[in-house]
């Protein structure tokens, strides 16, 4: 996960930085022993705590792990995806990391005009005949997995059988995890009922902790005891406003989303039993490493999705719903269990 | 010398007389000030000053300030299709801006440039696509359709100031997030795009080919059609009987209703013309940059606008000069943070000290130890 | 009394029958309405603090639209301060601070320099956005909660000690205090009759002896402490983080809220939490499920009844005379 | 004290335009002999205010040259002057509100520099102002106490005792106003008294009045006239401003002469008679009285029958007003300002909403037409408040001639506009109407206000309506340009226009009509022929005694 803030992404750093021993600078790209990595952010920057940090992240770990060279630009305007990869591609970076589901044709395009380079993008879920070949993976996670775990261990939990979802804007990832909370908590307690709030359209759905907090105060005083929250810092306030309730932790419980936000989020510690994980960081990591060694897994690379610790909260959930929650991940990765979720 | 005409002057809203009737000086020409006059100098001074803040800050970021503005003019102007991209973003912003200034004339405070954008490119692109089969007539087609769904954003908060008194500000404020809110509806369902329906990506589809608004010699068809717009706005204002019960609207309500014009069409005009500029600048968009609709595909560019209108000082033609210097800035932020490492928003600041420049009236004062210089003003037509 | 009635006949008869509809929902639908109250008001408390802010400012003849920045600074300011000193006092001070500071930017540019109002504006939000973006630091906490308490025994009132006094919080309270306080400042005192003449007629003001310069100067700075508070409301009371665009437009939804309240304080209240509630509608309605209309249909709605009503009832409401023009004496 | 010196400046040639520079050199320029100068009657004494070489320019305008004057204990001095001469420059130096170039204001024995209002009032000098310094919105007791409240408890308003400083005001000096009134809501006269009554509110030494009387009915007038004359008894000293000679000969004691920003002339008026003053003034002789030949009224034009109008506040204002006009005749409507007559020629114009009764123009129906469709029928308009409604301050003069043509052949082509007919036009105008001014671009905003009357005037009759309506047209203008305007009225109606005239100026209405109709409560309360017609019987019928 991105806990513990390593400080590496400090926005005012040089985008350009490396490891002892690696390159310094993008001007040997094209030389086949230096392993040069570029990143393009979705609109948002590399410390948006959200999906564009967790890639960058991996970025940072890939390149690392490569000894290579990495370097991002944030975009600001999403008419500027093709410019913002021409940037890397113009000196013949080796890979580039392209995150979000809007970059999806950007990010083919540009494979198509650079067959040289390795495209890796995040989120990203290509037609297998729009690929135009062995040089673009599309990163995809199974968010509606992740979700139905989190659901199921929440559908056991409940008290109130009222459960509530805080999120941001409705766009695919976000509806998958979505949809999969319900399923989930449905499979585990038919009686359960699950109020689910999308940010209204708005340029800051996923940068509005307040109005997440408002929802969930207003969720919580409706009955509902646990809140799933997903939506970037959205979803964040509303996981603290659960942890200021009253209850919080004995009562009440929240959920997160991503990455394991015991450490992305600590304000959220008193409530946070656990958070429905997607693994960016690290599929961004080994999809990295892997285009560097060669064997590149073309049109799709599926990234890990779960459910993170319990930690505080090992004790508190009782043990034979931990195993009921074990035993259902467990279906899901062994593929005997759908979740059933479609857009 | 404060009595020869400033730009400001001369490009106040509303101009005295719109140049126009002049034997003896000259009509008002904002470029030909810019060059020729004091303000044009002041102007000038205010540039070089925010460039040396900007420069400090960057400095301050520990990179070459030189090297930085050399970059953002070599990725904005001088590398392999930079022109064609600055111009590309330049267009729109044009529109835009234009988008502020007319309405401007009129004494209405247009802040809906940005819903009224989304709008006209959501029907443009849908337009564009549905009438692509007939190639440049069905590119046509998106533009008209484009323009018409802003100017409906536009005439939906005009027709409510003029016959309801219901102040333009609340109403294009609220229209900006009912136009997000509905474009996204669409996107999402009936307008989402087959082949992105089970991917849920929100996108309509793509307008084909041959109805698609492309460059011609490296200069992007919209730049020109912006450019036309520009002039146009600026003949028709200046010169014509339109123009004159716009401005005059403007100047005085009650002077202009005792001159027989029919104040309300006449705001309810303002901001139809308003709405069909942003409309047309996000047509635009889909059918020259993004080939379809996508909820991101406006940007800042309605808010940008507020920025140029007022730098240009409500003149269309300086909306030209102002939207270009956004469009370079814009268009060499990526590449001086890939230089450099300098994160984007260092143009917005640079981007805000020059208008904070430009605007200061006590400057030329400063500068030339003359009276204050008069600013467009924006505000005086808030309290109507 | 019944004078005062007589002449507010529509604000009397407004306000009874929304008090009425207000507990008749409440008793009926228990298992909601509370809820919805609630989210009403905590939605509404940084619109009023910001709308007053407009109010004063326009009051005295100056726009102010750059409320979204000083919000958006003031929240910044607050939060990092608080993390980075340890203490919460400091950061609401520094967030309350740096609301003073930018509005003092405004008054002395738009006042002293006569800089276009909507410009200085502006300028200020763009500067604002761009400053907490690149100044942004990842990883800060704040030390501890801003307080919660219940105001006795108003508490105990059905529904408004339930939605306004209990498990309330300073900013909460601040904002019905300064509504309150702004209005019978600017309709009842010395300072109030001269900001309005300064704001109408500067010209009266100034021929009958008073500072109209000083006077804009220093009610758009000070208002600035408002925008700090409600800037500082959503980072460390709200929510307890800052977020780059955080402020999310309620900078802008302020004015709007201010002019649907005529530039009168406790109209702004009124207006805001009658606008906060139609919110709570639109999520409620999304979230009840009950009927299946898309979120982002249900979320305009906040701005549809606005314009609607607006339409309907609002008829002309005027600005203060003199708002958007930099005062000139005579020979300059 | 020395005797302040009165030795008329001339004006210096290189910078006046020459259509006055045979005033300056005329022999008309009256000179007093210094003994004379500085005593007037009544209970003069020490000088109050002392006025040293003031000299102000606004841009290439000198608006005051060399302003050398005084004013003594008790005394009521005049200021008279063209529009334009800088009277109002002048006395808004005394109070602050300019900033002099050069020179000294000296008041009591003080000559530090008066910085703004707030020190001239300080010094114990009050002013009613040109253009009205009241806060429409407010109510008369707010605007009255404005930066001298009551307070209780140093901060808390004390409206009760505004009120009543109101009442006992209003009853010391027979000027009766509603304290809770809002000042909008008011008709001008009234709110001129309160303008009065807002600079006697705070005890003065040193009164200015910059044209109050301009907007007040001749009772309004006798009755301010009064109080003046009064305050003067009392020690008050009293700047006077005005373009009534009338008014100037029965309070004054002395009168300054301005002209082109210097004083001219200065003499007791003792001295002097109106004609005498006019002649000073204007450098020329008026004609005070106009001579016009009897009318020849022909057809009827206008026709109202029954008319009701609402006002602003969407009460009645006029209520069943029926009168019609013939072509060839001035028809006065005389009447005490807000009887109706603003909105009886705003509806004649099409700019207010009939609620029922009839107007036709010939055999045109007007009651529904918008002001595009009367002016094209035929009805020139020249409105009351020129400012508000006649003029673009920022258009030139040029547009503001064509301001209800602008789209009509030749000024517009297929709706271009064709700047060089429009220019001819206005040059033309321009000469033929006299108008002051550098060209015809020129804004109308900084004309002076006699030249932007001339403007509107010579906008609507250049187009030769059939009726002519004129709003107090000669109000706030200088004696020259009133003798010019009334004879271009009389000049329309004997080249075959109905005229309808409204004024509050009694004189007006009883020199230029033929036919006289008395107004009060919306309705025509009588008709009587000019000739022979009874000032105090129509002052009678106008306070609604009939
Ligand atoms: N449209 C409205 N809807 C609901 N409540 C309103 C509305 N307008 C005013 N109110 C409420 O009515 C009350 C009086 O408001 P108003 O602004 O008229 O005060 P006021 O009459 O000027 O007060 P004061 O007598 O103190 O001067 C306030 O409590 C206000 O919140
Ligand atoms: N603020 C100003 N800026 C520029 N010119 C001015 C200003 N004020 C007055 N003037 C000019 O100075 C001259 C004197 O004006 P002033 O108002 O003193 O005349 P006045 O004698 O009071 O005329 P009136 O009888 O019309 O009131 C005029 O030419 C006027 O246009
Ligand atoms: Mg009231
Ligand atoms: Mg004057």
């Amino acid at each position: 996960g991105c806990g513990g803030s390593t400080g590496s992404s400090e926005s005012s750093a040089p985008a350009g930085s490396a490891a002892p021993g690696a390159p310094t600078d993008d001007s040997n790209c094209a030389d086949e022993a230096v392993f040069c990595i570029g990143l393009v952010t979705d609109t948002g920057k590399v410390d948006d705590k959200s999906f564009n940090q967790s890639a960058h992240e991996g970025a940072l770990e890939a390149q690392k792990q490569t000894n290579g060279f990495y370097k991002y630009i944030e975009t600001q305007d999403a008419k500027d995806y093709a410019a913002n990869m021409a940037q890397f591609t113009n000196k013949k970076y080796d890979a580039i990391v392209t995150v979000g589901f809007l970059m999806t044709d950007a990010t083919l395009e540009a494979a198509k005009a650079n067959p040289g380079t390795r495209f890796i993008g995040v989120d990203q879920g290509y037609d297998p005949a729009a690929v135009p070949g062995k040089n673009v993976t599309g990163l995809i996670f199974p968010e509606d997995q992740a979700g139905y775990g989190a659901g199921y261990l929440a559908g056991l939990m409940t008290k109130t059988n009222k459960l509530g979802q805080v999120l941001g804007l409705e766009i695919p990832p976000v509806q998958k995890f979505a949809k999969g909370f319900e399923a989930g908590a449905k499979a585990a307690n038919p009686a359960v009922t699950v109020t689910t709030v999308y940010h209204p359209a708005g340029d800051n759905a996923f940068n509005d902790p307040v109005w997440g907090a408002g929802e969930a105060k207003k969720q919580l005083a409706q009955g509902a005891d646990i809140i799933f929250g997903a939506g970037g810092n959205t979803g964040n306030g509303a996981l603290q406003e659960v942890a200021k309730a009253k209850g919080a932790g004995t009562e009440v419980f929240c959920i997160g989303v991503d990455t394991d936000q015991w450490d992305t989020v600590p304000a959220a510690q008193p409530c946070l039993i656990t958070s429905a994980m997607k693994l960016i960081t690290e599929g961004v990591t080994e999809t990295l490493v892997t285009a560097k060694d060669g064997d590149f897994a073309e049109n799709q690379t599926l990234g890990k999705a779960g459910l993170a610790p319990f930690h505080d909260f090992e004790s508190v959930i009782p043990a034979d719903v931990k195993a009921k929650v074990d035993e259902v991940v467990k279906q899901m990765e062994a593929g005997t269990l759908q979740t059933g979720v479609t857009l | 010398m404060s009595e020869t005409p400033t730009v400001a002057d001369q490009a106040a809203a509303p101009p005295p007389s719109s140049g126009g009737t002049s034997g003896d000086k000259k009509p008002a020409q904002p470029l030909a000030y810019l060059l020729t006059h004091q303000s044009g100098v002041v102007i000038l001074v205010a540039l070089a000053i925010a460039l040396l803040v900007g420069a400090a800050l960057i400095r301050y970021q520990g990179v070459s300030p030189w090297y930085a503005y050399e970059t953002i003019i070599r990725e904005a102007l001088l590398v392999d299709g930079g022109l064609t991209r600055t111009l590309q973003k330049t267009a729109p912003l044009v529109l835009t801006g234009l988008a502020v200034v007319i309405p401007l004339r009129v004494g209405l405070f247009n802040i809906g440039g940005q819903g009224q954008l989304i709008f006209g490119a959501m029907f443009g692109a849908w337009v564009a696509y549905a009438a692509g089969g007939l190639g440049f007539l069905g590119a046509l087609c998106g533009m008209v359709a484009g323009m018409v769904a802003g100017a409906f954003i536009g005439w939906i908060a005009g027709v409510l100031k003029a016959t309801r008194g219901v102040h333009e500000v609340i109403t294009t404020i609220m229209l900006n997030y009912i136009a997000a809110g509905v474009t996204w509806w669409l996107v999402t369902g009936p307008l989402q795009a087959e082949g992105s329906k089970t991917s849920g990506i929100p996108q309509t589809e793509l307008i084909p080919d041959a109805a698609r608004v492309g460059a011609v010699a490296g200069i992007p068809i919209g730049f020109v059609i912006a450019l036309a717009l520009a002039i146009a706005c600026w003949w028709m204002l200046s010169r014509t009987t339109l123009g004159f019960k716009l401005n005059t609207v403007g100047a005085n309500k009650h002077a202009a209703r005792y001159a027989g014009i029919n104040i309300n069409r006449i705001i309810a005009l303002s901001m139809v013309f308003g709405g069909g500029l942003a409309g047309l600048a996000g047509a635009l968009e889909a059918a020259g940059t993004l080939h379809r609709f996508e909820p991101a595909i406006g940007g800042t560019l309605g808010f940008d606008g507020i920025t140029i209108a007022l730098l240009a000082r409500a003149n269309p033609l300086a909306t030209i000069p102002a939207a270009l210097l956004v469009g370079i800035l814009r268009t060499g932020a990526p590449g001086l943070q890939f230089a450099t490492g300098i994160a984007p928003e260092v143009v917005d600041l640079l981007l805000a000290i020059i208008l904070l420049m430009v605007s200061i009236p006590v400057l030329g004062k400063w500068i030339f130890r003359s009276r204050a210089d008069k600013v467009a003003a924006a505000s005086t037509s808030w309290g109507n | 009394m019944g004078a005062w009635i007589a002449k507010n006949r529509t604000t009397v008869i407004v306000s009874v029958a929304v008090i009425v509809a207000a507990y008749a929902f409440y008793y009926l639908k228990n298992d909601i309405a509370p809820s919805m109250y609630v989210s009403a008001w905590g939605y509404a408390i940084p619109l009023v603090l910001a709308a007053l802010v407009g109010v004063i400012g326009e009051r005295s003849g100056v726009v102010n639209i750059g409320i979204e920045g000083q919000m958006l600074v003031a929240a910044f300011a607050g939060f990092f301060a608080a993390a980075y000193s340890g203490s919460l006092l400091v950061g609401v001070l520094a967030g309350i601070g740096s609301g003073l500071i930018l509005g003092g930017f405004l008054a002395w540019t738009t006042v002293k320099w006569r800089m276009d109002q909507i410009i200085a504006g502006v300028v200020l939000n763009i500067i604002a956005t761009g400053i907490t973006s690149f100044y942004y630091q990842p990883g800060q906490l704040l030390p501890g909660l801003m307080p919660k308490f219940d105001i006795w025994p108003l508490s105990k009132i059905p529904l408004i000690g339930e939605v306004f006094f209990s498990g309330t919080s300073i900013f909460a309270t601040l904002a019905i205090l300064a509504a309150i306080g702004v209005h019978v400042a600017l309709f009842h005192t010395r300072w109030g009759l001269r900001t309005r003449a300064v704001g109408e007629y500067p010209s009266a003001a100034d021929t009958a002896g008073i500072n109209v310069e000083r006077l804009r100067l220093i009610n758009v700075t000070l208002a600035g402490t408002l925008a700090g508070c409600a800037g500082v409301y959503l980072s460390m009371d709200a929510s307890s983080s800052f977020e780059r665009g955080m402020v999310a437009g309620r900078g802008f939804l302020a004015l709007a809220i201010m002019i649907m309240g005529a530039w009168r304080p406790l109209r702004a209240l009124a207006m805001a939490i009658f606008f906060g509630f139609i919110n709570a509608v639109a999520s409620q309605l999304q979230a009840g499920g009950s009927i299946d209309i898309p979120p982002q249909l249900t979320g305009t709605l906040p701005f549809v009844v606005t314009i609607v009503v607006l339409a309907i009832a609002a008829g002309r409401v005027r600005a203060p005379g003199a708002v958007g023009q930099p005062y000139v004496k005579g020979d300059q | 004290m020395s005797t302040p010196e009165n030795t008329p400046t001339p004006v210096p040639a290189d910078t006046a335009p020459e259509h006055l520079e045979a005033i300056a050199t005329s022999d008309a320029v009256l000179e007093l002999p210094p003994e004379k100068s500085g005593f007037g009657e009544g209970n003069v004494g020490e000088v109050l205010l002392d006025l040293a070489g003031l000299t102000k320019s606004f841009g290439s305008v000198r608006a005051n040259r060399d302003i050398t004057m005084h004013v003594r204990r008790g005394e009521i001095v005049a200021l008279l002057g063209e529009n334009g001469a800088g009277k109002s420059t002048l006395v808004n130096q005394i109070f602050g509100l300019i900033t002099p170039d050069s020179g000294t204001v000296t008041v009591k024995g003080d000559s530090t520099p008066i910085k703004d209002p707030r020190d001239a009032i300080a010094r114990g000098i009050g002013m009613v102002h040109q253009h009205f310094q009241l806060v429409p919105v407010m109510t008369v007791a707010e605007n009255m106490i404005l930066g001298h409240e009551p307070t209780r408890g140093g901060a808390v308003l004390d409206l009760d005792s505004a009120r009543e400083m109101v009442r006992s005001l209003s009853a010391k000096h027979g000027l009766p106003v509603d304290p809770d009134a809002e000042v909008e809501d008011l008709p001008v006269g009234t709110q001129q008294r309160v303008e009065i009554l807002k600079a006697l509110s705070r005890s003065v030494d040193l009164l200015i009045l910059d044209e109050p009387t301009a907007v007040l009915t001749p009772q309004e007038t006798d009755e301010l006239l009064g109080v003046m004359k009064e305050l003067a008894a009392s020690g008050t000293s009293i700047v006077f401003i005005t373009h009534k000679l009338r008014e100037v000969l029965a309070v004054a004691d002395r009168v300054y002469v301005l002209r082109q920003g210097a004083v001219v002339g200065e003499v007791a008026t003792k001295d002097t008679d109106a004609r005498g003053l006019a002649t000073m003034m204007v450098g020329r002789e008026v004609v005070l009285s106009i001579d016009k030949a009897d009318a020849t009224p022909t057809d009827t034009v206008l026709t109202i029958t029954d008319l009701h109008v609402l006002d602003d506040r969407e009460l009645g204002a006029v209520n069943g007003f029926t009168l019609s006009v013939r072509a060839g005749e001035i028809v006065g409507v005389a009447g005490v300002e807000g009887n109706g007559q603003r909105e009886l020629v705003e509806a004649l114009a099409g700019m207010r909403k009939v609620v029922s009764g009839q107007m036709t123009l010939g055999d045109l129906d007007l009651t529904k037409a918008n002001p595009h469709q009367t002016h094209h029928a035929g009805v020139g308009h020249i409105p009351e408040d020129r400012e508000k409604h006649g003029l673009v301050a920022s258009y030139s003069i040029a547009d503001n001639l064509v301001l209800n043509e602008f789209d009509q052949a030749p000024y517009s082509k297929s709706g271009v506009r064709q700047f060089d007919a429009i220019r001819e036009h206005a040059e033309a105008v321009r000469t033929e109407f006299d108008i002051r001014s550098s060209g015809v671009q020129q804004s109308a905003g900084s004309l002076s206000g006699g030249n932007k009357q001339k403007v509107v005037v010579a906008r609507e009759m250049a187009f030769k309506p059939r009726l002519l309506m004129a709003a107090q047209p000669t109000r706030g203008v200088d004696v020259g340009s009133i003798e010019f305007i009334h004879r271009r009225i009389v000049d329309a109606r004997d080249a075959g226009a109905a005229v309808l005239l409204v004024s509050a100026e009694l004189d007006e209405i009883l020199s230029l009509s033929d036919r006289i109709a008395v107004v009060h409560g919306g309705k025509v309360v009588a008709e009587l022929p000019a000739r022979g017609a009874d000032r105090t019987e129509i002052g009678r019928l106008m306070a609604g005694d009939h």
